[in-house]
This record gives structure tokens, C-alpha cells and sequence, in this order.
């Protein structure tokens, strides 16, 4: 993972469609590059598919988003929020489907978003996760990358910060919120069935919620997959 | 890990077009990953529709015919399968007399399920939903994802599959779908790890000489690693396990479950001591299932399950049953 | 090698004993291990008796019943029984219409049972013997052990025993054996060694990336080592060396069989390349069972036997059997 | 296994039931002592069964010849015999136990046997063993080891050696057969099945013909289990 600040100086993007398709290429390239990490992790405490189911479901959004590209920011989130339901299953389908959906849904057919809408859009889907799974806090799955991520950004946002700014500070709050969970005893999921035996482990769903945040980060700086 | 296959992306393909080929009298749609009994949707009967990830054959896909799944939707190797899985087999069989959704309790099931539920009812279906929960190994508490569905599952299928065939409303067929998955406890435990097509190695280490008690179906460690057991003293431990929580005070229905890699001269093996300690204990077995029913790939390692039974569910278990993983009186 | 057992010297014995547990219509002794039809004999019923080494589990004691066999005699594990086991099988279900013995040709069992038979002859039993040899992998010669018996005892042992369950006499009985086993081929590839409880590690060393391909069920290594191939190329190899061997001209039956270690997901996948192939050679396949039926313990692997039937031999498959390991029609 | 050869001087013991028990003995011990390496040897071209078979084989004839002991050598071997055809199963059972029961049978119900009569009893049950097995000479079987045993024994005596001699080449005989059987392909038994590959192993059943062998010049020597 790349934790550098962003070049100082960077201007801030116009979130729009484009922004969500780089987005949505930086995730389907880092998901593609981890993916047997993910399964690695997911072996440790769940039943090592979360690499393989992730890459079953970025390959099929990144698909449908080529074959017919929405002409906005949250249709293109939404259309990844559906394929990934429609393609993934297990518990991580459903979840980041719903985050996405929920995401695209919030901003609506505008064809550009503010960093703060962006902001607002995220935490209404991932309140969408929090209902859908029935996680907390600190229970060891992606909601402690999650949540401390989009608290980050508005954190920054609020204080004055712009899109890389605010972004960069969610992707470094992603990660340490993923590697907080190592010590975690697990409360949902999978992970929840080895009792103390989960504690020492990394989180798989955290670990690729931190990717998908650092996607976000890296589009943000004009990165390209 | 050298397996017989092709190449990981197709095994669950595969596997469909293989029981379709093995299987006449099943409808398998490889293409929606559905698989569907070919006379359905059978008139004014209750379709019930399963499912869940591959890698524990015949669960669910062997358990579709007369008396017993309507559908099955197997999903890639140890994941749910997605929800338009669910709402077009929902679709399949129903006749207007509603359809049941068995759903082992894991939380990519439930969700997956949830959602196809709601799928299939925007549809015009009438859907009802019951959870099977019945691993004694997971401690139960509302702060959790809960216990695991495992061996618990055959008997929900079957028992609530019988009196769906005999014509049973869709309530009753639930209220029977629920009470046998309260009146049923599994524990399991493995000799070895198992390996997923597309991991290639085994999901974790066992050192030679340990085994895990505990387990789920999904190559997931246990809840505790032991020195190697005899086959008496495993047989102890999951009938302490299961009867502790079960408190069973009549009969019951026993399945001594191969997790897939243990050979059935072993298994049998392990039964007799399972019947020797149920003996001990006088809890009467009023019929057994021994086999591989509820597997993990290619695990070494067996599950006990039990099944307190009435008059009524003893009955449903002895109706007739068609399909390829469990068949009898007809 | 971890194993679910006592110890090695119990193995076949608890086996027994579960199996006894389990399948309250089969009379098991165990003491002088053999496995009996309840209701045997039956009153002007020919007597089908099979045995062999353990470790082949369901074959044989899990197919004995109606429509199949009368008695089954289990020796150690990969060990033909030793002749009183067979004598005394056949004094306990002779009707007084003679008894058939199903012999795998291995060494060890055709002496055994040629001994036992002699035996059994001195108890004024009438006793006909028929071999199975339909392992393709081997050379056939009067010089040599010749082709040993595998899958094709499963076809042999259903086809005769529903033969005898409609009451053909011995001389008939015993012809549709002959025949059955003339128009069965097989041919078995290993993945993996098995492990034999007595000896605790595996029979032979393969490693990762190769495959026995012309394995028995045995334990032993088979004709030739090869790099590893997909399922695909497997089905090619193991339907061109059962073909060309038996060259079909009209329909067959099908059996796709695990060895014992490989998962049922793979062997169905398995069994679409062995429907692709066979259908490329224009075979028709009129039945096909997919499964672990004719196993090597733990073994890794599977194995294809194909018999060509008419109408009549069809029609004795369809009819109903009642064992523990095949079941239909009752 | 020993090969030196027997103490000179050493007096000839008489062939009666105690020898053939002091036999009895020894060859039951040194099954049990080689009954890996005989099991290892079955597992290169067999079904890994040999040392078991024939370890349950001699302690279920060692146990029936204590229980009720004949009083006869040709008893002794006959019981041992029966209880090997009884007890041991595979192919080896009925072929070892033709063997002893055709000798046993052979040398009748006299007390003692001379050494003549002794290796006149073992052809007898040698070729009871080939009758039934249907084996010839070089087909890799245990025949190429007691076939030698026999004919060097009965060379020594036609030469005028005593019972400890004529034993002590049949020894060697057998040691040399055995080891024979090592680039022989295998026509007869399993290992007949692996074609080419049968040729660089040692036969299981000649080996343990081999130590048969050796219990039988060993208990002329007066050497006890
Ligand atoms: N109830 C839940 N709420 C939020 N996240 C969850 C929940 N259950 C599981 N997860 C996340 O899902 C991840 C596992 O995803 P994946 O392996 O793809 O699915 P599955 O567990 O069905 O195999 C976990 O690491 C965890 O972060
Ligand atoms: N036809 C035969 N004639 C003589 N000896 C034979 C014959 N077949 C097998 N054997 C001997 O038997 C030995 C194998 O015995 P064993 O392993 O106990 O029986 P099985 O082969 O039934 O497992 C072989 O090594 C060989 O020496
Ligand atoms: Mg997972
Ligand atoms: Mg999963
Ligand atoms: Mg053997
Ligand atoms: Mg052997």
C-alpha cells in the first residue's frame, strides 16, 4: 500500500463519471494485484475465497461498466453496487453491493458530485452495510476500515481540506483501521466461528475495504490503473 | 494439490453439466446455475428451494426430487450463491402455493437469500424463510453471526421435503422446517484441512498427529486443535457435544456424516462407536444415515448429527424419497 | 496418516459393527465376518455370495439385499477372506437352489474361494463360481494373473442379483454373470496413493504433478506415470481404453467412480468430459451412477467402467434393489 | 539374515514334533521381526499386505500348535497349515498354507522323519503350492525362492550331508532365489499387473519364503526363538 502524502499542490478532480471509471479501474487493478493476499487472510479465519470472490466481482462490474458506461458518477457506483451483488455472493456481494448501490443511489443522476456529496453519499451506503449485516464497531470486519475512513474525510472536508487532501486522510485511516483489527476478536462473519482463534488475524474484508478507499485516494491524484 | 478438473474457473460448471448428464429426471439450467426437479412447478404443492456454496455434494443439488428440494442454487466453492440464483428457482417452482427458502445460517447466505426473497416476492411470490442453525460448536448470542447450518440441513430438507410432497400449506411446511432445525445439533471435526480449486493448497495447516474440533463445512478451522483422538474417544466427544445441548429424552435420527475424504469402512467405524456411546448415554437411535452427505471438498473428518423426532417426523422420514444423493421407497 | 479408527488390527471388525448399527436389515456377524441378508434364504432363491479384501466400501457388504447380493464375506483391509468365511455364507443362504460366488480375479480371492467353494460343495451345498476381470489397464494372457476385477463387479453383482430376486435358476443366474462380466470394461487413474490402516503410510509415492493412469483398487501403482492431466484429457484416455477394449455397438451403462478421496463436485465434473467423450464416439449411455462405489480407501482418483446391455439387461438395472450402498424402485 | 555357515561339528537333531515346534518358533519370530520390511517390499509392487498376513498367520498357528500341541512333525506342519489357510486370506495364505499342510500331510503320523523324508515332504507341498498357483519357475514368485531350497537341499543329502548341511545350503538357495527375483517381471500375483515396472523390486513372498527357509536350518542348528 502507498501511505505517501499526495504531491502537494495537486488539484482537486471534478468528481464525475470519468472520476468513478478510474475509481473503478484502480480498484479492479489493485483487487486483481491482491487478490491471493485476500484469499490468504481469508484462509486464516474464514474459508479463502474473499480474493477470488472480489475478483469475480470487480471483473464483472469493470465488464458491464465498458460494455454500456452511465453517464454519471452515481450511476457508475450504482452499476458496480449491482454487479457485485448480481456476481460475487458470500457475505462480501451483498455488502459492498449494497455500500456502492447505496453510495450511487445517494448522488443521484448528477453529473458531478462535490467532495462533500461524495462524502455524504459513502456514509449513506455504508449505513446501508451497518443495517444489512448487523455489524458494530470494532466486531473485526470491513466496518473498521470502513467507518474510520469516511470519518477521515469528513473530518478533513470539514476542516477545509479539498478532495485529495480529505481523500488522502481516508485511505491512511483505511489502513490503520484494517490493521487495527488483528487484534480483534471476531463477532461477525465467518471469523466469528473461531472464537479466540480469530484474534492475531487481519481482517480480509477490512483489508480489501482499504483498497478499494485507496482506489478512491489514487483516482483522486489522476492516478490510472 | 492435484485435483480432477479442468481448470478452477469451471469446476461448478462442470459439476452441473456432469449431474445433468448423470440425471435425466433433473432440470439443471448451467447457464443460471439453477437446478430444478423436472416435473416442477408441481400443482398446489409448497416448492422448496436451497441452496448455498459448492464443495459439499451432494448438498445441495443431490437432494432435489419428489420428497424432498424442488431447487437447488449452488454458488461458486464455499460462497453463497447471488440472488438472482434464488428468485429465478423461486420462480421455477412455484405454483401459487408459495415456496420455502432453506437457508443454512452463514451471513452471505442469509443476505444473499434476504435479497432474493425480496426479489422473488416483487415477483408475486409468496416466500417464507427458515434458518438452519444447528452446530453445536459456535456458541449462539444475538451479538454474533450465530450458529452454522451443517448436517442439520438433510434433515430439514427431508423432513419438511415430505410434507411439502404430502401437500402440507406453506405454513405447516415451514413450522416442520423449523421445528426439526430446533430439535437438531451437529458437531463436527477434521483430520485435515481441504483444498478449494481455487486456493490449490489446503485451507490450513494440521501438523500431523492434530486434529480440530469444532468444525464448520467450509474449511475453516475449528474451535480447538487436540492431539490426535481414537475414533472411541472422538465418538465421545461429539456425542457429549451434541447430546449436552440437544437433551435428547426419546428418539432420534442419526447421521454420521464423511466430511469427504474419510473411506466409509471408517466412517462405519466411527458409527459404532457413535452407537455405543449414544447406548451409554440411552438415547435411542431410532435410524441411521451413514455416508458422505454434507461434505467439504476433499476433508478428512466426519459430523454427528441428531434429530429429535416424534411419531409425525419419524413418519416424514420413512416417506418416500427420490433423488440422486438420498433415494428410497421408490 | 491420520485415520478415523481404533486401531489398525479393529479396523474391519468396528467397521462391521456400525454397519450392523446402521442397517438393522442386514444380519452381521462379525465374529466370522459376514454380512447376511436378513431374510436369507430365500425359499427357492439362487444365493449371490461376494467378498473380498476391506476397503472397497460399499462393495460388497453394502450391497447386499434384495436385488443384489445374499451375502457378502470381508477379509482385511485389501485382503481376499479366508475360505471358512465363504463356506459358511453359503451354507447360511442356501435355499437349496445353489449358490452363485462373485469372485474378483485376484490370486488371492480365487483361491480362497475355489477352497471355500470345495468346502461348501462337501456341506452338500451346490455352488457355481463366476470371475470378474474387467480391468482393461491389464494384459490378458494364459500366462498371467490376467485382468483384474473392478467396477464391473458392481454391474456383475446388480444384473445377477436381480436375475435371482425373480427367481432364475443357478444355470441361468450364473450365465447373466458371465455375461454381464464379458461386456464390462474398466479403467482406474490415480491422483493420489491410499494409505492402509495396517501399514499408516502411502501405498506408493506420487508426486505433485503426476498421475497414475491404469491403477487397481488395490493400492497399487498402476501401468504407467504421467505428468498431470485435466479431467478432460483423463476422460479421453480412460473411454479410448475402454472402447477400443470393448468396442459398443449399442448402448451401455455407465459407472463414474470415485476412488474414495475425490470430491462427488469433481467426479460429476469428471463425468461430463466421460458424456463428451463417449458421445464423440457415438456411445450411448443409457444409465449412469456417479459416485463412490468400488473404492481404495483414501485413494485419489477414479475410474470408468462401461457394460454393454440389451433390453433384458437393461430392464434387470432398472429393477428395485435394496442395499445400503444402491437403492431404487422399493 | 544369517548366512554364515552352521557350527562344524554340529550333530544332526532328529526331525519330530519339537523340531518342527522349535521351527514353528523361530519362523514366527522372524515374520514378526521382518514383517515391515516384508509389507515395504509388498508396497513397491503389491497392495502392502504381505508382513501383515503372514504375522496374523503365524501367531494364529503358533497359538493353535501351544493350545494342543500334536505330537507329530507332520502334524505340527499340517495344524500350521490349516490355521495359515484359516486365518491368513490373500494369496499367500492358501499357497503357504498347501505348502505346510501338503508336507505335514506327506510325512504322515510318524514320530520322527528322516532327512530324506523331510525334504521328500516339502517337494510334496512345493508342488501342491505350484499345482494350485499355477506359477512356474522365474514368474517372480515364492516359488523362486523355495524351489531352489528344496532342490539344494536334496543335493546335499544325495551327496551325504546330514540334516544341518543339506538345511544350510537350502538356506542359501532360498537367499539366492529371493534376491533373483529382483530383475525378474512378475507373471503370476499383483505384482504381475505392474508389467514393466515389477522388474527392480524384490518378491515379497520368495523374501519371506527365504526366512521360512532360514528357521528351518536355524532349528536344525538347536537355535531357539
Ligand atoms: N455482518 C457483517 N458486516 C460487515 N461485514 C461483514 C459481515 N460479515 C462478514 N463481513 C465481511 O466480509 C468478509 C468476508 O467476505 P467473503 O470472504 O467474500 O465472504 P464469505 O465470508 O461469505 O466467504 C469479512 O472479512 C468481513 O470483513
Ligand atoms: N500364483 C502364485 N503362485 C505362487 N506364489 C504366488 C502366486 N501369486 C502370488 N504369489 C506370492 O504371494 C505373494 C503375495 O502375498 P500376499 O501379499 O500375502 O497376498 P496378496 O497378493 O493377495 O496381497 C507374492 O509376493 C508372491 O510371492
Ligand atoms: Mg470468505
Ligand atoms: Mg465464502
Ligand atoms: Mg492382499
Ligand atoms: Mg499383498
Amino acid at each position: 500500500m502507498n501511505a505517501s502524502a499526495p504531491a502537494s499542490g495537486a488539484t482537486d478532480p471534478v468528481v464525475d463519471a470519468a472520476y468513478a471509471r478510474r475509481w473503478l479501474a484502480l480498484a479492479t487493478a489493485a483487487v486483481e494485484r491482491e487478490a491471493d493476499r485476500l484469499t490468504e487472510l481469508d484462509s486464516a479465519i474464514g474459508d479463502a475465497d474473499h480474493g477470488t470472490n472480489l475478483r469475480r466481482g470487480f471483473t464483472a462490474a469493470s465488464a458491464a461498466v465498458e460494455k454500456d458506461p452511465p453517464g454519471t458518477p452515481g450511476g457508475v457506483l450504482a452499476l458496480v453496487g449491482r454487479q457485485l451483488i448480481g456476481s460475487v455472493g458470500g457475505a462480501s456481494g451483498p455488502l459492498y453491493g449494497t455500500l456502492l448501490r447505496g453510495a450511487g443511489k445517494h448522488l443521484g443522476d448528477a453529473e458531478t458530485a462535490s467532495p462533500e456529496e461524495l462524502c455524504g453519499a459513502l456514509r449513506a451506503g455504508l449505513e446501508g452495510v451497518a443495517r444489512l449485516g448487523g455489524a458494530a464497531a470494532g466486531d473485526k470486519t470491513m466496518l473498521d476500515a470502513l467507518f474510520p475512513a469516511v470519518d477521515a474525510m469528513a473530518f478533513s472536508l470539514d476542516s477545509g481540506a479539498g478532495l485529495v487532501a480529505a481523500l488522502g486522510a481516508a485511505r491512511i485511516a483505511a489502513d490503520e483501521g484494517a490493521a487495527a483489527t488483528v487484534p480483534m476478536l471476531a463477532r461477525k462473519g465467518r471469523a466469528s466461528y473461531l472464537g479466540e482463534r480469530s484474534v492475531g488475524h487481519q481482517d480480509p474484508g477490512a483489508t480489501s475495504s482499504a483498497l478499494l478507499v485507496t482506489a478512491l485516494a489514487e483516482a483522486a491524484e489522476g492516478g490510472t490503473a | 494439490m492435484k485435483m480432477l478438473i479442468n481448470v478452477p474457473e469451471t469446476v461448478v460448471a462442470d459439476g452441473l453439466r456432469g449431474l445433468a448428464a448423470a440425471h435425466p429426471d433433473l432440470n439443471v439450467d448451467v447457464d443460471n446455475r439453477i437446478v430444478v426437479r423436472r416435473d416442477a412447478p408441481v400443482a398446489g404443492k409448497v416448492g422448496l428451494v436451497s441452496g448455498g456454496g459448492s464443495g459439499h455434494e451432494p448438498l445441495h443439488g443431490g437432494f432435489v426430487g419428489p420428497g424432498m428440494l424442488d431447487a437447488a442454487c449452488p454458488g461458486e466453492v464455499f460462497t453463497s450463491p447471488v440472488p438472482d440464483q434464488m428468485a429465478r428457482a423461486a420462480a421455477a417452482v412455484d405454483s401459487g402455493a408459495g415456496v420455502l427458502f432453506i437457508i443454512k445460517n452463514y451471513t452471505g447466505d442469509v443476505l444473499n437469500f434476504e435479497m432474493a426473497a425480496e426479489l422473488a416476492g416483487d415477483e408475486g411470490v409468496q416466500v417464507t424463510t427458515v434458518l438452519v442453525n444447528d452446530d453445536v460448536a459456535v456458541t449462539d448470542s444475538l451479538y454474533t453471526a450465530g450458529r452454522r447450518g451443517t448436517g442439520g440441513t438433510l434433515f430439514v430438507e427431508k423432513l419438511a421435503g415430505a410434507a411439502a410432497e404430502e401437500g402440507a400449506p406453506l405454513d405447516r411446511v415451514a413450522a416442520i422446517a423449523r421445528q426439526v432445525n430446533e430439535n437438531s445439533r451437529s458437531f463436527g471435526v477434521a483430520l485435515s484441512a481441504c483444498t478449494t480449486p481455487a486456493k490449490g493448497t489446503p485451507t490450513f495447516d494440521l501438523p500431523p498427529g492434530e486434529l480440530e474440533l469444532g468444525i464448520g463445512i467450509h474449511g475453516e478451522p475449528g474451535r480447538e486443535r487436540r492431539a490426535m483422538m481414537t475414533s472411541r474417544e472422538i465418538a465421545d466427544a461429539a456425542v457429549d457435544a451434541v447430546v449436552e445441548d440437544l437433551r435428547p429424552d426419546g428418539p432420534v435420527l442419526a447421521l454420521v456424516n464423511g466430511m469427504g475424504g474419510t473411506p466409509l469402512l471408517e466412517l462405519y467405524g466411527f458409527n459404532a462407536e457413535v452407537h455405543r456411546a449414544l447406548g451409554e448415554r440411552r438415547v435411542p437411535v431410532v435410524r441411521t444415515l451413514v455416508g458422505n452427505y454434507v461434505t467439504s471438498l476433499d476433508m478428512a473428518g466426519c459430523s454427528l448429527t441428531l434429530c429429535r423426532v416424534d411419531d409425525e417426523l419419524l413418519r416424514l422420514w420413512d416417506a418416500p424419497v427420490r433423488t440422486p444423493g438420498l433415494r428410497w421407497g421408490c
